[in-house]
């Protein structure tokens, strides 16, 4: 029933923006995140997160939660009836209900390679029974979409049933995520290459109009079914109870525009922002964070203006990665992991966090990020203590030393010792970091040479190995340790695990962990795998960063979620709020 | 006539070639691999072969380079490698924002710097002449950036007197309210080296010996200045005007990133960087012939404007 | 050529050059951009030898230091934060037992006693103020001075002397070489000059010497075509005709003959290219193909002072915009007067 | 200095039209110079008179007839209180400069020499002289104006005004637009025109007819003429009164008849005696240090003889030399311009062979054709029996030693940017003759005092030196190569008569001590004669006449030399 969709008066458009451009709306091609914050508005997956539990709890969208079998390799949803997909002319003028099937074929597109290599393929290959052999077929020919899959199956018109090769409780987060989000088959067909500007969803918005990577603007989707907000009610889940408030009783989306500006300077967004051009500046740039809460308060200033502040640590890592097939920084025996840790003493973290980071950021001390499963906030990597004379020290004994006076040091073996720090031209505010790095490894002795390169070069390079040092950041794909730990399983190596670590422990308890649900005993070997790396330092943990996001008070409803997703559903514009000559101006344009 | 220009369409034909090679060697041997931006957050080889097969860049280079003279045949450049968008609406899209710039900012440049070049050209020689050209110099001098970090932020920011940034859809909006800063931005660092140049045409004009013989007709000094000093100087200042045409459609890359304009310039780096082949392709070769077509538009406007420049 | 000697007897020669650059140095304008361009020269100089500024990157205040000027009260909130220092802790057993380095322990903790440095103490003002890691912007733009300066000068000298060298050869010589030349600059000035900038970038890699070769492949043309412009008006010259008719080759008439006849041109061309390729490299660092991490220069200086603004630190840019404005007013000028100074038609008898 | 008052002044007012008195200019150049180019100069046009105003190159001629019209620049001119401008017997230094303005072209006007330039070449003929007729309110609408126009351009003889009162300056030909700029001058019926050399730039037989033009106007239309020129034989024809000027001051001012018959001064005897004359040939030319050192007897010093004897050794064979040059026409089309066609002399050993014609008549091309300066497209060059053309140019520079060449412009001949050193060992590196540079700049001091300079010269540049001076240097520099040929390319034109007459006095000593050939290119048909055995007349890339010097200007056989020998000024009374 096409209930309240437009309970909200309309006309109420909501200004915000994006700090980089989009690709494009077919979830199926575009891993890009901004991309993703637009479709996650359209494209439903089967569950979602609720919006303001923490920490991140899944709760029933078009389907329930599943029913898990006790082996965990059996997933199975229903969906609910009378769900619908937004009018399109794919659908020769009728309404189109969503059903079990449309899951089975949006999964198949996932990692069909004909979507420009499938870049979400990760989330079932491997995984689902039957579904590499179709992979592999298609290949040398198109994807076959029509001939059944045992591991992915509509068993009636509303049940969808996944079966895996082997356990794998991070199921329903996948199903969770915004690139599973539901699509008709007549809709793809129809549009062919051109779907990226047709995202035709069930979701509560629709494309309205697109300048590509200028001016996305979103508006409410008529058939959207509605919905209301009523907090999950489980154990160790807290919510921002002011927020509950202002959502209880209302339909959503309240919201009938939303109008998305890309832009890409920090400064020019920040300005934007005072200037009420636009109402919300997720992701406040560091320096302008600084500046809105000196110490992690929102200044005085602006609290007079009434702007609503949000500091929230996100759930994913910055980290500096060698590559362990490298002769010199590589390896494991004790010399060559004493070289590396010598590296890590070299590096000030703190200083990092502080000055490049403007304190924008928690000390980052494992692999894993906050926000997710298995990640201890209590635990400390206490290998990683910034300490030069330690540094020194061991390179001293292990035989780094100045062999021909030219004041640096030496390889053992007295050839020079050279590394290169790989990075790449489009990162932005990398020169901060390189500068650190540089003068961090100077201190102790060691040259570090820096290679740039254009980032397409520079991905291929990191992928195929040929770096010796470099910079990597990872976000979820959903909430599970093991959505990190998989960068450094052994198995991995040239995959997801640029810099080949291996080993032999780390990959066992890995593959533990990836098999069984959240517990005590998990948690434990999580942080056994954060002591291996630490002590191994193939990675450098950096930062988790800490983002700063503004709404001014006529924004009612904002909350940043962990998932990264802009959740534009819940949101809604108080007039009373708004200044009258910003609300006459509005209202005139 | 007719002939001319068909000689100089053909004499266009190895510079066009010259075009081709340059951008194909350039990016497609030295240019980054857009396969692996487009193969998402995890990079295998298996991946970037699949999108490499999808994009054709794994045929040989002749083919590649035969594919490209194709499209520059046919004007049909296909779609963007990372968009997907077709690479003519990116172009038609793109090009009129930064002509809503370019353009005034070359109207207003050429009417201020005529006028004071011809004000300053009468007085040459004089305190206010040199004065002029030195503040001239020292703005030629200071750099675009400066100007743009400064005036955006004391202009648009402290003083709040233009918005700080910001494009819309419509063309009126723009001019009125987006605009103003950015032409003004840009005039300041275009007009000084305009109206040296434009002074060095009116007082090279004045050295000739049509000008004595008009003051030995009893024209006025006025009469002298506009009538013969500048008609004759409008030659090479409309020349000038004519060359930078091809720039307009360009854009100042640097004033639309600062100011969020989804103009032309900003959408040449953001290929670049993205290794975006198509639409690098079609960027260049349209510049290109605009380029040419340029070039000849300022022969006929030599032979419009000077009577003694024959087109043969 | 020879240079002519000095003589008492004959009346004082005075040389082409020597005329110009009396009329140049006439002009108290042209002397004082002369002294601040010396200036400017002298402590690049210095700096490129190792004798000054050498310690840029060192930190010798706190993150954003004041301006002495400004005193010490003015919050500095992201001072305080370089002092903060790290929470100290203990190696647990359970991280013991997996450390391949747990047997050095002693060893490395004996070994690092050692190094105990004495920390330098911080600054809260330095003259000029200091950047976000807290090096003196006296050094750092002393030091950028330098960097920007060389890539400026040695940009401009590969442009010139490409550009004069091709000019003159297509100038001169006509024919197939010229039409060769004709269409390589044609092809050149086609493609938008940003793209041939950042393909050429590409192509180089990173570093101060890529920064010159980009903008001195890139920036010929104009010198080209002047340069090939002069050679086309000189070579019909009796002089010319006369060196031919004494036996002279082509290449001496070409180098030896002519280019001293033009070398004027380019010369201002030089001062002049200098000072745009100074400008270029900010907008190349704009780019985020300036200078190397372990190096500095204007450019950046200006790329960082963005970010800056926005929490009131202004030194960086005031102390990076009048430092950099100064020169390249001063040497803009100074190329304007060298210009009149050596234009052909003040010495036209 | 008298002080007398304007009233006095008016008192003794003459029935001059135009008065010049006590003018004195001076130029500021730079900071502290001053450069006085007229030292309080007086003379008077009466109506209906012509005055010639004559004197060698930088008198301040110029100046002058600019200063009466008030176009010298207005920021660097000086014109000393003391000085006194009276047209009509109004003082027009005290006028404003709009008034002042306002007579030009109106009531005074002025053509110049070059009219190529001086006319402006993006306005139609007929649009520049609609502009004078409507800024002297002449004719009341644009087209009584245009009427008007037309009818003047009939006036100064140009065919089918109609047509060409449509054309822009440059479809015109130099005598055209010349006498555009008479009819210009004559618009508004002024009642003095200035002639400043309105007939240098142009070929002889033009002069003539221009020269001839300004006279009937002048005559029809009771004009008083301000005639300015630096050729003392032109004025003879057409002033009444003659004013010699020499470095800003006057040296002497009469009747026409009295200048040329009984000049008192010894400048003018000298500039009257300096220039070869037609009917004379004396061994050397007098130059102004002989008239100035004290009285001077041309009649005394002997005639040389000329012609070319069978016996004499032919170092120099060209026959049916080609020269072409291509035109782009249309798309791939190229056309042959033949600026040389079919030309064939000999010239022999000690002689000088004069080639004469008008303008673009191809005769640099010829000089330079033979140098393989340019290279010639058929025919022969023979030197002691071996084809030069047919060498290749490895072979052919051994041969660049017996050929020289000097050209018509010093300045433009000689590298500014070389010292005088410089230029006299340049050949002689080039051909590596003498041991060392310190020997060659012995032998480069030689030839310095050969040609009348000095060994301290050798380290100035050529900005340096007079035009005179310079010639002398790049004689010199071929000189160094001791060539059998010399090609003089109009070597005496761009100098002043009395400097011509001293560089032709060492050419002829030099051929008289080394035995060198001539190939002596001019339009002086003068010059020519006094210089050459035998002469050679081109017309359009060919040879129309060749012989006997004297023969041929006795007796020219061919209409085309006749036309060009009817047009040298004073010709008929002297002929
Ligand atoms: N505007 C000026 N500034 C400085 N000097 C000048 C200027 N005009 C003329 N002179 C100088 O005044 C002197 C007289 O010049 P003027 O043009 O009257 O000579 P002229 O007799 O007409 O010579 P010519 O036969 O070469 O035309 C020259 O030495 C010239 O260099
Ligand atoms: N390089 C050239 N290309 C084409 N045409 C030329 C070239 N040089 C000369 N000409 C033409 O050849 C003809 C002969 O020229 P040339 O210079 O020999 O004449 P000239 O008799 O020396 O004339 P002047 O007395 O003006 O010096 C002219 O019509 C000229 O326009
Ligand atoms: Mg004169
Ligand atoms: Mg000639």
């Amino acid at each position: 029933t096409i209930q309240g969709a437009r309970a909200a008066d309309s006309g109420k458009t909501l200004y915000t923006y994006f700090e980089a451009p989009e690709s494009g709306f077919d979830p199926a091609r575009n891993s890009d995140h901004y991309s993703g914050e637009v479709f996650s508005s359209i494209f439903e997956p089967l569950l979602t997160y609720d919006y303001l539990a923490r920490p991140q709890t899944l709760v029933p969208n078009t389907a329930d939660l599943p029913e898990i079998s006790p082996d965990g390799m059996t997933f199975t949803y229903r969906i609910r009836p009378g769900i619908y997909f937004s009018s399109d002319p794919a659908f020769g003028g009728q309404r189109r209900e969503l059903t079990a099937a449309d899951y089975v074929y949006t999964f198949q597109r996932l990692v069909d390679p004909a979507n420009r290599g499938a870049p979400w393929d990760f989330m079932f290959k491997g995984k689902v029974i039957g579904l590499d052999e179709k992979i592999a077929a298609a290949a040398n020919g198109e994807f076959d979409y029509d001939s059944p899959v045992e591991g992915l199956q509509a068993l009636d018109r509303y049940t969808l049933q996944i079966r895996l090769k082997r356990p794998d409780y991070n199921i329903p987060y996948i199903t969770a995520a915004p690139a599973t989000g539901v699509v008709a088959r007549e809709v793809i067909e129809r549009y062919g290459d051109d779907i990226d500007a047709h995202p035709v969803g069930t979701g509560p918005f629709r494309l309205k109009t697109w300048e590509r990577r200028n001016h996305i603007v979103l508006e409410a989707n008529p058939e959207y079914r509605g919905t209301t907000y009523s907090p999950v009610e489980r154990d160790g889940v807290e919510f921002d109870h002011e927020v509950a408030q202002r959502l209880q009783g209302k339909t959503f989306p309240r919201l009938d525009t939303i109008d998305i500006r890309i832009i890409e300077t920090a400064q020019a967004s920040w300005l934007a922002f005072q200037s009420s051009q636009i109402d919300l500046h997720p992701r406040l740039g560091a320096n302008y964070a600084l500046l809105v809460a000196p110490n992690n308060e929102l200044a005085e200033k602006y609290v007079k203006l009434g702007w609503h502040y949000f500091r929230e640590a996100e759930a994913d890592i910055t980290y500096y990665q060698f590559f362990m097939d490298d002769p010199v920084v590589g390896g494991y025996t004790p010399d060559k992991v004493a070289l590396r840790r010598a590296i890590s003493l070299a590096f000030n973290q703190a200083k990092m966090i502080s000055v490049v980071r403007n304190n924008q950021a928690l000390a980052a001390q494992s692999p894993l990020a906050p926000q997710i499963n298995g990640y201890d906030p209590e635990f400390r990597n206490v290998l990683g203590l910034y300490d030069p004379a330690k540094a020194k020290a061991m390179l001293d004994i292990f035989g780094y030393v100045d062999c021909d006076g030219d004041g640096w040091r030496d390889l053992p073996d007295c050839k020079p010792l050279r590394i290169t720090y790989l990075s790449s031209s489009s990162q932005g505010g990398s020169r901060d970091t390189e500068e650190m790095l540089i003068k961090g490894l100077a201190d102790i002795g060691i040259r570090l040479d820096t290679d740039v390169m254009n980032f397409s070069d520079f991905l291929k390079a990191r992928q195929a190995g040929k770096f010796q040092f470099s910079g990597g950041a990872w976000g979820q794909d959903y909430p599970d340790a093991e959505n990190f730990m998989q960068l450094l399983y052994g198995p991995n190596s040239g995959v997801v695990n640029d810099s080949r670590f291996r080993n032999a422990e780390f990959d066992r308890l890995y593959e533990q962990i990836a098999s069984e649900p959240p517990s005590d005993a998990r948690n434990e070997r999580l942080r056994e795998m954060s002591r291996i790396v630490n002590a191994y330092v193939p990675w450098i943990v950096e930062a988790n960063r800490i983002r700063t996001h503004l709404a001014h008070p006529w924004v009612v409803g904002f909350k940043p979620h962990p998932d990264n997703m802009p959740h534009y559903l819940y949101l809604d514009i108080d007039w009373s709020q708004m200044p009258a000559d910003l609300h006459a101006r509005r209202e005139s344009e | 006539m007719g002939r001319y220009f068909i000689r100089r369409l053909w004499q266009t034909i190895p510079t066009l070639a010259g075009v081709i090679l340059l951008v194909f060697i350039l990016f497609n041997l030295f240019g980054g691999d857009p396969a692996a931006i487009l193969a998402g957050k995890i990079v295998s080889p298996e991946r970037i072969a699949t999108i490499r097969e999808q994009l054709g860049l794994n045929e040989p280079l002749w083919v590649q380079l035969w594919i490209f003279v194709k499209q520059v045949m046919t004007f049909d450049f296909g779609d963007s490698w990372s968009t997907g968008e077709s690479v003519a609406d990116i172009i038609s899209q793109k090009a009129p924002v930064s002509l809503t710039i370019m353009v005034q900012v070359w109207l207003l440049d050429a009417i201020v710097s005529i006028s004071l070049a011809v004000a300053v050209a009468y007085r040459r020689g004089s305190l206010t002449d040199r004065a002029v050209m030195g503040i001239c110099t020292a703005a030629m001098s200071i750099s675009l950036l400066l100007y743009v970090v400064i005036g955006q932020y004391v202009l648009g920011y402290t003083l709040d007197l233009f918005p700080v940034l910001g494009w819309s859809d419509s063309l009126w909006t723009n001019l009125t309210t987006y605009a103003p800063l950015p032409v003004f931005l840009l005039l300041l660092v275009s007009i000084a080296p305009s109206l040296r140049l434009y002074r060095t045409f009116i007082v090279e004009e004045t050295t000739h010996d049509y000008v004595r013989t008009a003051r030995a007709k009893g024209a006025s000094e006025n009469r002298v200045m506009f009538v013969h000093v500048l008609r004759n100087a409008l030659i090479p200042i409309m020349t000038n005007m004519a060359m930078q045409l091809p720039g307009l459609f360009v854009g100042s890359f640097v004033i639309e990133s600062v100011f969020s304009i989804p103009g032309l310039g900003k959408e040449i780096v953001a290929a670049v960087l993205r290794s975006d082949f198509p639409v690098i392709k079609a960027i260049t070769i349209y510049l290109a012939i605009l380029t040419m077509l340029v070039n000849l538009l300022v022969d006929l406007l030599y032979s419009w404007l000077d009577p003694r420049v024959q087109l043969k | 050529m020879t240079a002519p000697a000095k003589s008492s007897s004959a009346p004082v020669s005075e040389g082409f050059w020597r005329a110009a650059g009396r009329r140049l140095f006439a002009d108290p304008l042209a002397r004082v951009c002369i002294a601040i361009v010396s200036v400017y020269f002298v402590l690049a100089a210095l700096s490129a030898a190792g004798l000054i500024a050498a310690d840029w990157n060192e930190e010798y205040g706190v993150s954003y230091a004041n301006p002495w000027f400004l005193g010490e009260d003015y919050p500095n909130p992201q001072g305080r934060n370089s002092l903060i220092s790290q929470e100290t802790m203990v190696i647990d057993d359970k991280q013991r037992a997996v450390d391949p380095l747990a047997p050095y322990y002693d060893e490395i903790e004996e070994r690092a006693m050692q190094y105990q440095l004495t920390q330098r103490e911080l600054r809260w003002t330095l003259p000029l103020g200091a950047d976000k890691w807290g090096r003196d912007l006296v050094r750092k733009v002393i030091k950028a001075g330098e960097i920007s300066i060389t890539v400026g000068i040695g940009a401009a000298l590969l442009a010139v002397m490409v550009g004069t060298f091709l000019g003159a050869i297509g100038g001169f010589f006509g024919g197939r070489t010229s039409d060769f030349l004709e269409w390589v600059y044609n092809v050149f000035t086609s493609v938008p000059y940003i793209l041939l900038v950042l393909a050429f970038a590409a192509v180089t890699g990173k570093g101060i010497n890529t920064i010159i070769l980009v903008l001195g492949f890139t920036g010929w043309t104009s010198v080209y075509r002047l340069i090939r412009a002069e050679y086309i008006k000189q070579r019909s010259r009796d002089y010319v005709a006369a060196a031919d008719a004494l036996g002279a080759s082509s290449a001496r008439k070409v180098f030896i003959h002519i280019l001293p006849n033009v070398s004027h041109l380019s010369l201002v061309q030089l001062s002049q290219l200098v000072v745009d390729f100074i400008k270029a490299e900010v907008i190349l660092s704009f780019l985020g193909l300036g200078v190397p991490p372990d190096s500095v220069s204007w450019g950046i200086m200006i790329n960082e002072v963005m970010t800056e603004l926005v929490l009131g630190k202004w030194w960086q840019l005031a102390t990076v915009a009048i430092v950099m404005s100064v020169f390249v007013v001063s040497f803009g000028l100074f190329t304007d007067l060298l210009r009149d100074a050596l234009d052909p038609k003040a010495t036209r008898r | 200095m008298s002080t007398a008052s304007p009233n006095t002044q008016q008192a003794a007012a003459s029935p001059a039209l135009l008065e010049v008195e006590n003018l004195t200019v001076r130029f500021r150049l730079g900071r502290q110079n001053e450069f006085t180019a007229l030292h309080g100069i007086s003379y008077a046009v009466a109506p209906n008179q012509t005055v010639a105003l004559v004197g060698e190159s930088g008198s301040g001629k110029t100046v002058s007839a600019l200063a009466v019209m008030d176009l010298l620049p207005r920021t660097n001119t000086i014109i000393t209180p003391e000085s006194r401008l009276r047209f009509n017997g109004e003082p027009l230094l005290e006028e404003s400069p709009a008034q002042r303005r306002l007579r030009c072209g109106g009531q005074i006007s002025m053509i110049f020499q070059d009219p190529m330039t001086s006319l402006n070449p993006v306005y139609s003929v007929g649009e520049q002289l609609v502009e004078i007729l409507q800024l002297h309110a002449i004719c009341p609408t644009r087209a009584a104006a245009r009427a008007r126009a037309i009818e003047l351009l009939g006036e100064v003889g140009i065919p089918d005004p109609r047509q060409k009162v449509k054309s822009y300056p440059h479809e015109l030909s130099g005598g055209q637009q010349q006498r555009v700029m008479i009819a210009m001058a004559i618009a508004c019926a002024p009642r003095l025109l200035i002639a400043d050399e309105p007939t240098t730039a142009l070929d002889v037989t033009i002069q003539q007819q221009i020269l001839e033009l300004l006279v009937n106007l002048k005559r029809s239309r009771g004009m008083s003429m301000l005639f300015i020129t630096h050729d003392l034989a032109l004025v003879r024809e057409v002033a009444d009164r003659v004013v010699v000027m020499n470095q800003g001051h006057i040296r002497e001012s009469g009747a026409t008849g009295q200048i040329f018959e009984a000049p008192a001064d010894n400048y003018t005897r000298a500039l009257l005696a300096c220039r070869p004359r037609i009917d004379r040939r004396p061994v050397k030319l007098p130059v102004v240090e002989d008239f100035m050192k004290g009285s001077y007897d041309i009649d005394s010093v002997a005639e040389r003889e000329r012609g070319v004897d069978s016996d004499d050794t032919v170092v120099l064979e060209v026959d049916h030399l080609r020269k072409t040059y291509p035109v782009k026409t249309g798309w791939f089309g190229e056309k042959q311009f033949v600026a040389v066609d079919d030309v064939s002399f000999r010239l022999a050993r000690g002689k000088t062979l004069g080639i004469v014609g008008e303008s673009g008549s191809g005769k640099t091309t010829l000089g330079k054709a033979i140098l393989r300066l340019h290279e010639a497209q058929g025919g022969s060059v023979r030197m002691n029996g071996v084809d030069l053309l047919k060498l290749s140019r490895a072979e052919f520079q051994p041969y660049k030693r017996q050929m020289q060449i000097v050209f018509q412009n010093p300045y433009a001949s000689l590298n500014p940017r070389f010292t005088i050193s410089d230029i006299l060992l340049e050949p002689m590196r080039i051909h590596n003759l003498h041991a060392g540079d310190a020997e060659r700049i012995e032998h480069a001091t030689a030839l310095l005092r050969q040609v009348g300079l000095s060994a301290s010269d050798l380290r100035k540049y050529p900005h340096e030196f007079s035009g005179g001076q310079l010639q002398r240097i790049s004689i010199a520099r071929c000189l160094a190569l001791k060539p059998d040929i010399l090609v003089c390319d109009e070597p005496v034109s761009a100098l002043d008569v009395s400097v011509q007459a001293q560089v032709l006095n060492l050419f002829q000593a030099l051929q008289d001590e080394f035995a060198i050939s001539y190939l002596f290119i001019s339009h002086d048909l003068n010059v020519v004669k006094y210089i050459s055995d035998e002469i050679m007349v081109m017309h359009n890339g060919a040879m129309v006449e060749y012989g006997n010097a004297d023969e041929l200007y006795r007796n020219p056989q061919h209409p085309y030399t006749q036309r060009l020998l009817a047009a040298i000024p004073g010709r008929q009374r002297h002929s």
